[in-house]
């Protein structure tokens, strides 16, 4: 929306523009979808991430054929870019299910235009992550020693270990996420089943929506199952990166060995999913017209979360830094001089730069309802945020007890196709969503309407 | 590599087709494996060879440089298969299994033997025991029944054991480069030798490297009586002249020299690097200095004035750095200041000081001290030495003088030179080479290669282990039977004659030494075990000559041939100047490498990888520069800088090195060969070019300039210094004899007791309750960082090589690394070695963060590390504190090339792609010795199960035992007082636990060490 | 709007959700089942050989004792492959003419060795030693089965991890006296026919395991199950 | 049961407010077998027609209790008693640790439970339905809300029935064949 907005609308942007009905927003989404033609834009951008996902699968390719040594990792650093990549990916994958469930649970309205690709961000999200714990195995063939299962060796995985953790509780919030948005669709699929003018669509989306027919009961478990569902999923996000802030906090590693991170991991992983859904969500509503939907209210309160939750992860840099010297402990008080002049020092003043100093234009009401400049500050959240990792990952490696033993750890461009083209799958999957699915939840939209309200009968 | 096709043509005018055997030769140094063998059919002799060359090669070639081939594509496949999840049903191929004809009834299947032999280099002897697998030898031991090894080795007859198996070595006898058989050779070779019988043997010339061999040395004698005008010559690069000389000048007679440093109080070191492998005695000296190392009995006290930094300064007490041409001014400093008229030498204040200082102390120590001079010293240093240890009574106690070791105690350097201007004249019409590389290490002035290809020479053979620089001038090559191929025999440091036997047929057919001489000499059906054989029924006086004999070849040396010492009188002494020392311009000095010795091992991958003891360096040979220095030059380490001298200059990369004397640049020789094999060609630089036959060791007029553009070195430690720029880290725990007295457990401040835990004992784990409880303990006091438990653990554990460029990445496979440490001013540090095997905790990090549980404890303590397990998430490396796991980035291990199939321990998994691996205390020797026991029903003895590392150690630093029981060596000094744990404070419960390290300074002196703390605490 | 749909769907759509589950378990059961199939541990599969080589005839039809041939058994991790002399040693008297036996009769003459295919083999990492096995009172048949009654030579047992582990995690119910070894025709102790030992008799395999376990000083079930028991 | 053609009688209405009070009515008329349809969920409606219990959360708790002790008892099974292992020193049952997983499976038994428990109640999967026959329904899911009254409701009668959902001023009724 352009930066001359009526001043009313912006003291108080409402979640849905004035003067729909159930059939405005029903038309006007799903012809997205079924009426709309595949316009250049999306061509072109399916295709240029098209490239980037067949580069991904090239790099992945040469990986499994000469190993891990094409990366840069070695002894001290043995967890590098793949690391890194992971914890960033996973962390942007909790934006939406927060928005689904815990903006749910707490009765935020808003969500309700917005959550929709805000799982599906999740699940493509979640499924770039899931990828760099399995490619940055040194036998990726066997990664499936890692479930429990009856094998003829009669040996186990070792639940002790956080990577176990990660499998468990990955897999589990991927599964989870999927059913959650999956159900969330049926109603809208149906609608879309009904809408569909040609056969084939209509049976395709027929058959996923399992019949759903708006029955006052299914509608009554279905209310109680999303609920519940939400219930569940809230917790579970939380875990998800206490689990991976468990990667380092439970080894014994200077830099890594901090009760701190759990919090902080899951205030980092919101912050950085905040950030996407907008970098997501900011061009859609230009490109689909969707102003109406996706309000400025929306940007607004997503960029009050981003403060808030920056400001945690600040708290959280603050309290390492102070403990670092407050402990007394020299290994960790020389990993803050390191962090400071270390060899690795400007990615660490760059990560305080994205991550604290610059967000706090967030503060200005002008910064947090004009667009383009919403979308630079999570473009350089995003940044801040993978440098975390970088930070936390490579300069505690790189440095640790025994001084022979320092080293270096200095990337491939093998290490940076897998990355780059991680982000391509990610868009490319994205691309592909909006074009067959309702990018947003018409029949959730429906109850913002006036007229949802049951007036009491006298 | 183009380089090479040129000079080859202008060296051999008129030789058909050389370039293309050039350029066979270079691809087949490219290719490996299954391609090499086949070419090698090939090269003998196929028609259409060359144009099948052009077609076959380049694939070979590009297989080498990228792995992505059949092969690869292969291992894709199976990879992707694999990843569909169907391992589990992937079946194992059917194996053939092949048995003997005639089973030999010593052999038992599955069963090792041992053998003795000796392993020697420049004539001196290391007694060994060869570890033989079905007549494969996997491993080299010291042999701890010889006085002279007591169990002790070097690095160098460790590595020498890949040697053998070196897909490089030359494999078949050569004519301008075209493979003949030896029937032709001797069909050839008969011709010319007949007609130098009227001449008696005038125009014949044999060159050989330093022998002691008695054998040889006879047939020497025999084959001179036979041809009493021909001419013998040895030479040697890396040679002891200036020793025989300085006892010429001494005793007027070459002697060879002794030490009994067990019974020295104080030694002073002379610039000699004698805690170092390839030092006579090396073995024998390392475990005498160490049992005089004990705090808690009468330690001995170490001056060490050098000119370059050593392992042997970093052990000493008291450390000078000086250039090398003030040593000679030091010598007589401390001639003069013990009585010995030798002129007072000029010397700096400090220097002065030193000097007095020493002085006082070695006069109140009559016969219990020792003065040593380095072999690169003048021979005046070596015989003011010889004064002073007798005006100190030190012979007949600390130092005993013997007949000379080597064979032909001549000056090695002057016997070239004879040759050379002999070739020159055209007196040589047959020049015989039996050994040695001197196309490539002879001193730069004489141009011996330019003498050698001259046509002046019409015949010249080359007898050699690799084609290298000389055998490409030569117009035959005749490839050599390695010692493990062959029967032979060599004398230790004190004479002790050891029987070479070999323990395999040779693999290419080579011919030994013995045999070639025999030849010369009329025999040429002779083989090298009738010769050594014959020569010893001679000598052997006594009736059973079989008993001896087997007796000789059981025990591993010949009784009673041990040298008895000589009384020798000193002549009148005076002591002529050699050098002029100026500080003010820089010096050159010139070293042995200390892990490729004078190039003879540059084709070695376990010595190239082998990080250097001072400098952790591996593959390269930049110069050393003291940091004063550098910082004057503004140069820091990989610089390139030129160096020039008496108008020759070369270009190499500077390391900064902690303790390099100031003013003086040390280069490493050895490296730069052009001829080496595919892991020795092209790597370094080489500083014979520098090197003259007036100059062996130092000169001073250096001139160092700084150029433009860098090298990337290759050092395996992250930081010389033990202390981070906040917080230090004791990981050596050290201090002085006083301080240790006053206060014996320094060292276990932070040593958790051993109640301090909240985990209760894992059922079934109790290992107070295990008749075993294995654990090690390194005792820093003894540990004289000479390396040689790194290449014992690779030899034993089939660790791989992987090349400079992974080791630049931080990715180097030794699973024992020996930390070397600098304190204090960088200029006059203060260094320890730290050896680093797994510490095998009991309550291990990396354990606790497998997925998988491939690494989990045994009840007898160990950190199990289960290859075939590991799926190589690198967890357990990023949390283990100390950093010794190693982990398979890429295929290390090289699978195809047939002869590091023989050479491997079969008793050890081959580790393969994406696998953590790391030290098991051998656990395969725990494994038989627990099996043997058991059977046996007793209990494994102490010290009878020994870790390879151990094993081999020559100054018995690391004592590996069983803990449980209170008798064991190990238990003892676990229960001393300086017993510390690495990182004790993490509580991770090390097996592995260290004696710290206590120095035994001079009080008088006490003032350099002070200044140098107080730099130290400065810069913390 | 019109049905989508016919009728039958409804049933077509339960049914496939339902069978799924069925479908991925039952692919998932055939996987570990191929994984402990004689397809992939050749249990049971006898192997083309050089020479048809029967022990049956050789063990029970003229009694020769394993040792006679697997020399190092007691001394050795490896058995032992005997080495073509062994064989000569009755072939140069009897069936000298046999033409089955021409292949060890030219590996005599020409000094080339018989190039058999292994039996029991297990993968590379795996270190097994026959002689501590013997000495603890592990029968031959009990890893190696029926030997004496197999024409052709085939591996009885899967060799598969939890087929080792069966017996480290409880030995006595193995093991036998060491005189019985090599016994191939030896019966696991019943009421009916007890073994004596040491002047007892036992009458069931637990009492003589348990018996065998403390005569022999076998380790205890965490020391033979530890990793590095088996691997290096 | 005898088994009529048609499947029941149906009323569209336009608002939520209609559908609701309709429904109450035609509850009130006692009529039980009945059902409404809306395009997004109306709390009350449910109500309205008499649906109280669903019994969702009931199947949700169960799979999340087999979820917790499955996911905990495995663990302890493994450590404990099919392979102990020395792991550093750790306590075979080492509880706090096995926390995570335990926590995870809990969630993911107790999410699918409450997703294919919900579905299963809702006798979904049903591509076919009758009152798909009815051309208006496809409204069912824009901003149409329907009423229906089966015919296999003991009260209903063709006639009768017809009236009195006249008696609700729909917009249309339309009859559903079966």
């Amino acid at each position: 929306m352009d930066p001359q907005t009526p001043v009313t609308e912006r003291r108080k942007a409402p979640v849905i523009a004035p003067g729909h009905t159930f059939a405005t927003i029903t038309d006007k989404i799903s012809s997205i979808v079924l009426a709309r033609p595949v316009t250049n834009a999306w061509l072109v951008g399916f295709g240029f991430f098209g490239l980037i996902t067949m580069m991904l699968l090239y790099a992945i390719g040469y990986l499994f054929l000469r190993g891990v040594g094409i990366w840069g990792v070695n002894i001290p650093v043995g967890w590098g870019f793949a690391i890194v990549n992971f914890v960033w990916w996973i962390g942007i994958g909790h934006a939406g299910t927060l928005i689904s469930a815990i903006l749910l649970l707490l009765r935020q309205q808003w969500r309700n235009s917005i959550n929709r690709f805000a799982e599906a961000m999740t699940l493509f999200a979640v499924a770039c992550a899931g990828m760099f714990p399995l490619l940055h195995l040194g036998r990726p063939w066997l990664f499936y020693w890692l479930f429990p299962y009856p094998n003829s060796m009669n040996y186990w995985p070792q639940f002790r270990s956080p990577l176990v953790w990660d499998v468990f509780a990955v897999s589990t919030y991927f599964t989870i996420s999927l059913v959650f948005w999956f159900i969330g669709l049926i109603p809208d699929l149906a609608t879309l089943r009904d809408r569909a003018e040609n056969k084939w669509a209509a049976m395709i989306y027929g058959i996923l929506a399992m019949g759903w027919r708006g029955s006052a009961r299914h509608w009554k478990r279905y209310e109680k199952a999303y609920l519940l569902l939400a219930g569940l999923a809230t917790p579970l996000v939380l875990s998800v990166h206490t689990v991976v802030s468990f990667d380092f906090a439970v080894a014994i590693l200077p830099g890594w060995h901090t009760t701190i991170f759990p919090p902080y991991f899951v205030a980092g992983a919101i912050y950085s999913g905040f950030a996407m859904v907008l970098m997501l969500a900011i061009p859609i509503r230009k490109l689909y017209g969707l102003e109406d939907f996706i309000t400025l209210r929306h940007l607004d309160n997503s960029a009050k979360v981003m403060l808030a939750t920056g400001l945690i992860v600040a708290y959280g840099y603050a309290v390492e830094a102070f403990m670092g010297w407050y402990s007394g402990n020299h290994f960790d008080s020389f990993l803050l001089w390191n962090r400071l002049h270390g060899p690795y020092r400007f990615t660490y003043y760059a990560l305080l730069f994205c991550n604290i100093g610059f967000p706090q234009v967030l503060w200005f009401r002008n910064w947090r309802t004009r667009p383009l400049r919403l979308f630079v500050v999570s473009a350089v959240i995003l940044t801040g945020m993978w440098l975390e990792r970088f930070v936390i990952v490579v300069i505690s490696l790189h440095r640790d007890f025994l001084t022979s033993s320092w080293g270096m750890y200095y990337p491939t461009k093998w290490d940076w196709m897998t990355f780059i083209g991680t982000i391509g799958f990610f868009l490319f999957a994205f691309f592909l969503f909006v074009r067959i699915l309702p990018m947003i939840s018409i029949f959730e939209m429906r109850t913002l309407l006036p007229e949802a309200e049951v007036k009491e009968a006298e | 590599m183009d380089d090479r096709g040129k000079k080859s043509e202008e060296i051999c005018p008129g030789k058909k087709g050389s370039l293309d055997l050039v350029a066979v030769r270079k691809r087949l140094e490219q290719t490996k494996g299954p391609e090499y063998w086949r070419s090698l059919e090939e090269l003998a002799g196929t028609a259409e060879f060359r144009e099948m060359m052009h077609r076959e090669f380049p694939k070979g070639a590009s297989e080498w440089l990228d792995g992505v081939s059949r092969r690869g594509f292969l291992k894709l496949m199976g990879a992707s298969l694999a990843l569909a999840g169907m391992t589990a049903c992937t079946r194992q191929p059917l194996e053939p299994i092949v048995p003997y004809v005639k089973q030999p009834e010593e052999f038992v299947p599955g069963r090792p033997l041992f053998y003795a032999s000796a392993f020697s280099m420049r004539g001196y002897a290391t007694p060994i025991l060869v570890e033989s697998h079905l007549g494969r030898p996997t491993k080299i031991e010291g042999n701890a029944q010889h006085p002279v090894s007591l169990g002790g080795t070097d690095v160098f007859t460790q590595a020498s054991l890949l040697d053998l198996y070196d897909p490089d070595r030359s494999q078949t006898l050569t004519y301008l480069g075209d493979p003949y058989s030896w029937s032709s050779f001797l069909a050839a070779f008969h011709g010319p030798l007949a007609s130098q019988k009227p001449l008696q043997g005038a125009g014949i010339r044999v060159l050989t490297q330093s022998f002691s061999s008695p054998a040889l040395a006879d047939q020497m004698q025999s084959f001179l009586k036979l041809y009493p005008s021909a001419k013998w010559h040895v030479y040697e690069p890396v040679n002891r002249d200036s020793v025989y000389a300085g006892a010429q000048m001494a005793f007027g007679q070459p002697v060879e020299t002794q030490y009994k440093l067990d019974k020295a109080d104080v030694i002073v070191s002379l610039d000699a690097d004698f805690l170092y492998g390839g030092y006579p005695g090396f073995t024998r000296y390392a475990r005498e200095y160490a049992s005089r190392r004990d705090p808690d009995k009468s330690m001995n006290r170490m001056y060490v004035i050098e000119s370059t930094m050593t392992s042997t300064g970093a052990k000493a007490d008291h450390r000078l750095p000086v250039q090398a041409a003030k040593i000679e001014q030091f010598a007589r400093a401390l001639a003069s200041g013990i009585g010995v008229n030798a002129g007072a030498g000029q010397l700096g204040d400090a220097e002065a000081k030193f000097a007095a200082a020493i002085g006082d102390e070695l006069k109140t120590h009559h016969g219990s001290s020792v003065v040593i001079a380095g072999d690169n010293q003048p021979p005046v240093v070596h015989a003011l030495a010889h004064a002073i240890n007798q005006a100190l009574g030190n012979v007949g106690q600390t130092v005993v003088y013997t007949d000379p070791v080597s064979a032909i105690p001549v000056n090695s350097t002057d016997s070239l030179r004879d040759l050379v201007s002999d070739m020159r004249a055209g007196k040589v019409d047959m020049l015989i080479i039996l050994g040695g590389n001197p196309a490539y290490d002879a001193p730069a002035d004489f141009g011996f290669g330019d003498a050698l290809k001259s046509a002046k020479v019409p015949l010249r053979i080359h007898l050699g282990l690799h084609q290298n620089e000389t055998a490409e001038l030569c117009h035959w090559h005749v490839n050599e039977a390695h010692y493990l191929e062959a029967w032979g025999d060599t004398r230790a440091y004190d004479g002790t004659v050891s029987i070479v036997q070999p323990l395999i047929a040779p693999l290419y057919n080579g011919k030994s030494i013995y045999e070639f001489v025999a030849l010369l000499s009329g025999q040429s059906e002779a083989t090298g075990y009738e010769v050594v054989k014959a020569y010893w029924q001679k000598q052997h006086s006594g009736p059973d000559f079989d008993m001896f004999w087997r007796r000789a070849l059981h025990d591993g040396w010949i009784e009673g041939t041990t040298f008895t010492p000589k009384d020798v009188t000193t002549k009148a002494a005076d002591f002529p100047t050699s050098t002029s020392s100026d500080t003010k311009s820089i010096e050159i000095n010139f070293r042995p490498d200390p892990s490729i010795w004078d190039g003879r091992f540059s084709n070695n991958g376990w010595l190239q990888e082998l990080p250097k003891p001072v400098s952790k360096m591996t593959w390269d040979n930049p110069i050393f520069i003291g940091p004063a220095m550098a910082a004057r030059l503004g140069v820091q380490k990989e610089d390139l800088v030129e160096l020039e001298l008496q108008g020759k200059s070369m270009l190499v990369p500077v390391w900064v090195q902690a303790g390099q004397p100031d003013n003086t640049v040390t280069v490493f020789l050895g490296y730069g060969r052009t001829r080496a094999g595919r892991t020795g060609t092209g790597f370094g630089f080489d500083a014979y070019q520098l090197r003259n036959s007036a100059i062996p060791w130092f000169a001073a007029g250096l001139n160092v300039r700084k150029v433009s553009g860098s090298y990337e070195l290759a050092s395996t430690q992250g930081m010389q210094s033990m202390d981070a720029e906040i917080g230090q880290r004791p990981l050596v725990r050290e201090t002085d004899l006083d301080e240790y007295r006053k206060e014996p457990n320094f060292a276990q401040e932070e040593e958790p007791k051993k109640d301090e835990t909240l985990y209760p004992v894992v059922p079934g784990f109790d290992y107070s309750k295990q008749p075993y409880a294995w654990g090690m303990a390194i005792d820093l006091n003894s540990c004289v960082g000479c390396n040689n438990c790194i290449v014992a653990c690779q030899s034993e554990n089939n660790i791989a090589v992987v090349g400079k460029d992974q080791v630049n990445r931080g990715r180097h496979m030794h699973w024992l690394r020996v930390d070397t440490y600098y304190e204090g001013d960088r200029d006059q540090p203060r260094a320890f070695f730290q050896p680093v095997p797994c510490m095998q905790c009991e309550n291990a990090p990396c354990e606790v963060v497998c997925p998988v549980g491939a690494t989990v404890h045994s009840t007898e303590g160990l950190n199990d590390m289960v290859y075939n397990r590991c799926v190589g998430t690198r967890y357990c490396s990023n949390n283990c504190p100390y950093k010794v796991r190693r982990f398979n980035f890429l295929r290390f291990q090289d699978w195809e090339t047939p002869q590091y199939k023989m050479m491997r321990n079969p008793n050890v998994t081959v580790r393969s792609r994406g696998v953590m691996e790391k030290c098991t205390y051998c656990i395969q020797r725990i494994t038989q010795h627990r099996v043997d026991a058991e059977r046996a029903d007793t209990p494994i003895k102490d010290g009878e199960l020994q870790t390879a590392c151990q094993q081999s150690c020559p100054s018995n630093a690391i004592i590996f035992g069983n803990i449980n029981d209170p008798n064991s060596k190990v238990a003892k000094l676990k229960g001393l007082l300086r017993n510390y744990s690495l990182l004790g404070e993490l509580n991770t419960r090390p097996r592995t636990t260290y004696l710290a390290e206590i120095r035994n300074p001079n009080p008088q002196l006490e003032h350099l060490a002070t200044a140098a703390s107080a730099v130290e605490s400065e810069n913390s | 709007m019109a049905q989508i749909f016919h009728r039958s769907t409804n049933t077509i759509s339960r049914a496939t959700i339902f069978g799924a589950v069925f479908v991925v378990s039952f692919a998932f059961w055939v996987a570990l089942k191929i994984e402990r199939s004689p397809y992939v541990t050749y249990a049971g599969v006898a192997r083309p050989q050089p020479v048809p080589f029967s022990h049956q005839h050789h063990v029970s039809g003229l009694g020769i004792d394993c040792r006679y041939c697997h020399t190092s058994v007691e001394v050795s991790r490896f058995a032992g492959i005997p080495p073509t002399k062994t064989c000569m040693n009755c072939h140069s008297q009897i069936w000298t003419k046999a033409p089955m036996l021409e292949p060890v009769r030219e590996s005599y003459r020409t000094d080339k060795s018989l190039v058999w295919t292994r039996v029991n083999d297990l993968p590379d990492f795996v270190y097994f030693d026959h002689s501590i096995h013997i000495d603890k009172g592990v029968g031959c048949n009990t890893c190696h089965g029926p030997v004496d009654h197999m024409p052709f030579m085939y591996n009885y047992a899967s060799l598969r991890m939890e087929w080792c582990l069966n017996c480290h995690r409880a030995p006595e119910k193995n093991l036998r006296p060491r005189g019985q070894v090599f016994n191939m025709r030896y019966q696991q102790p019943t009421p009916d026919s007890p073994v004596a030992m040491d002047g007892k008799t036992f009458s069931d395999q637990q009492s003589l395991g348990l018996y065998l376990v403390k005569k022999y000083k076998l380790r205890t079930q965490a020391d033979i199950t530890s990793c590095s028991t088996c691997h290096r | 049961m005898k088994r009529t053609p048609v499947y029941g009688l149906m009323a569209e209405f336009a608002t939520p407010t209609d559908i609701v009070s309709a429904a109450k009515r035609t509850h009130e008329a006692g009529y039980r077998k009945i059902d409404a349809y809306s395009p997004f969920p109306i709390e009350e409606l449910a109500e309205a027609i008499g649906f109280h219990r669903e019994g969702v959360a009931l199947v949700t708790l169960i799979g999340g209790l087999l979820g917790m002790f499955g996911g905990y008892l495995l663990q302890y099974w493994i450590h404990n008693i099919s392979y102990p292992t020395n792991v550093g020193g750790r306590p075979l049952n080492s509880w706090p640790a096995f926390i995570v997983v335990t926590f995870e499976m809990t969630i993911l038994f107790a999410g699918l439970a409450a997703v294919f428990g919900m579905l299963a109640l809702n006798g979904l999967p049903m591509p076919y339905h009758p009152v798909f026959n009815v051309p208006r329904f496809a409204f069912a899911t824009k901003d149409r809300f329907f009423l229906i009254i089966f015919s296999s409701d003991a009260k209903y009668d063709s006639v009768e029935t017809r009236r009195f959902l006249e008696s609700l001023e729909p917009r249309s009724i339309s009859e559903v064949p079966s």
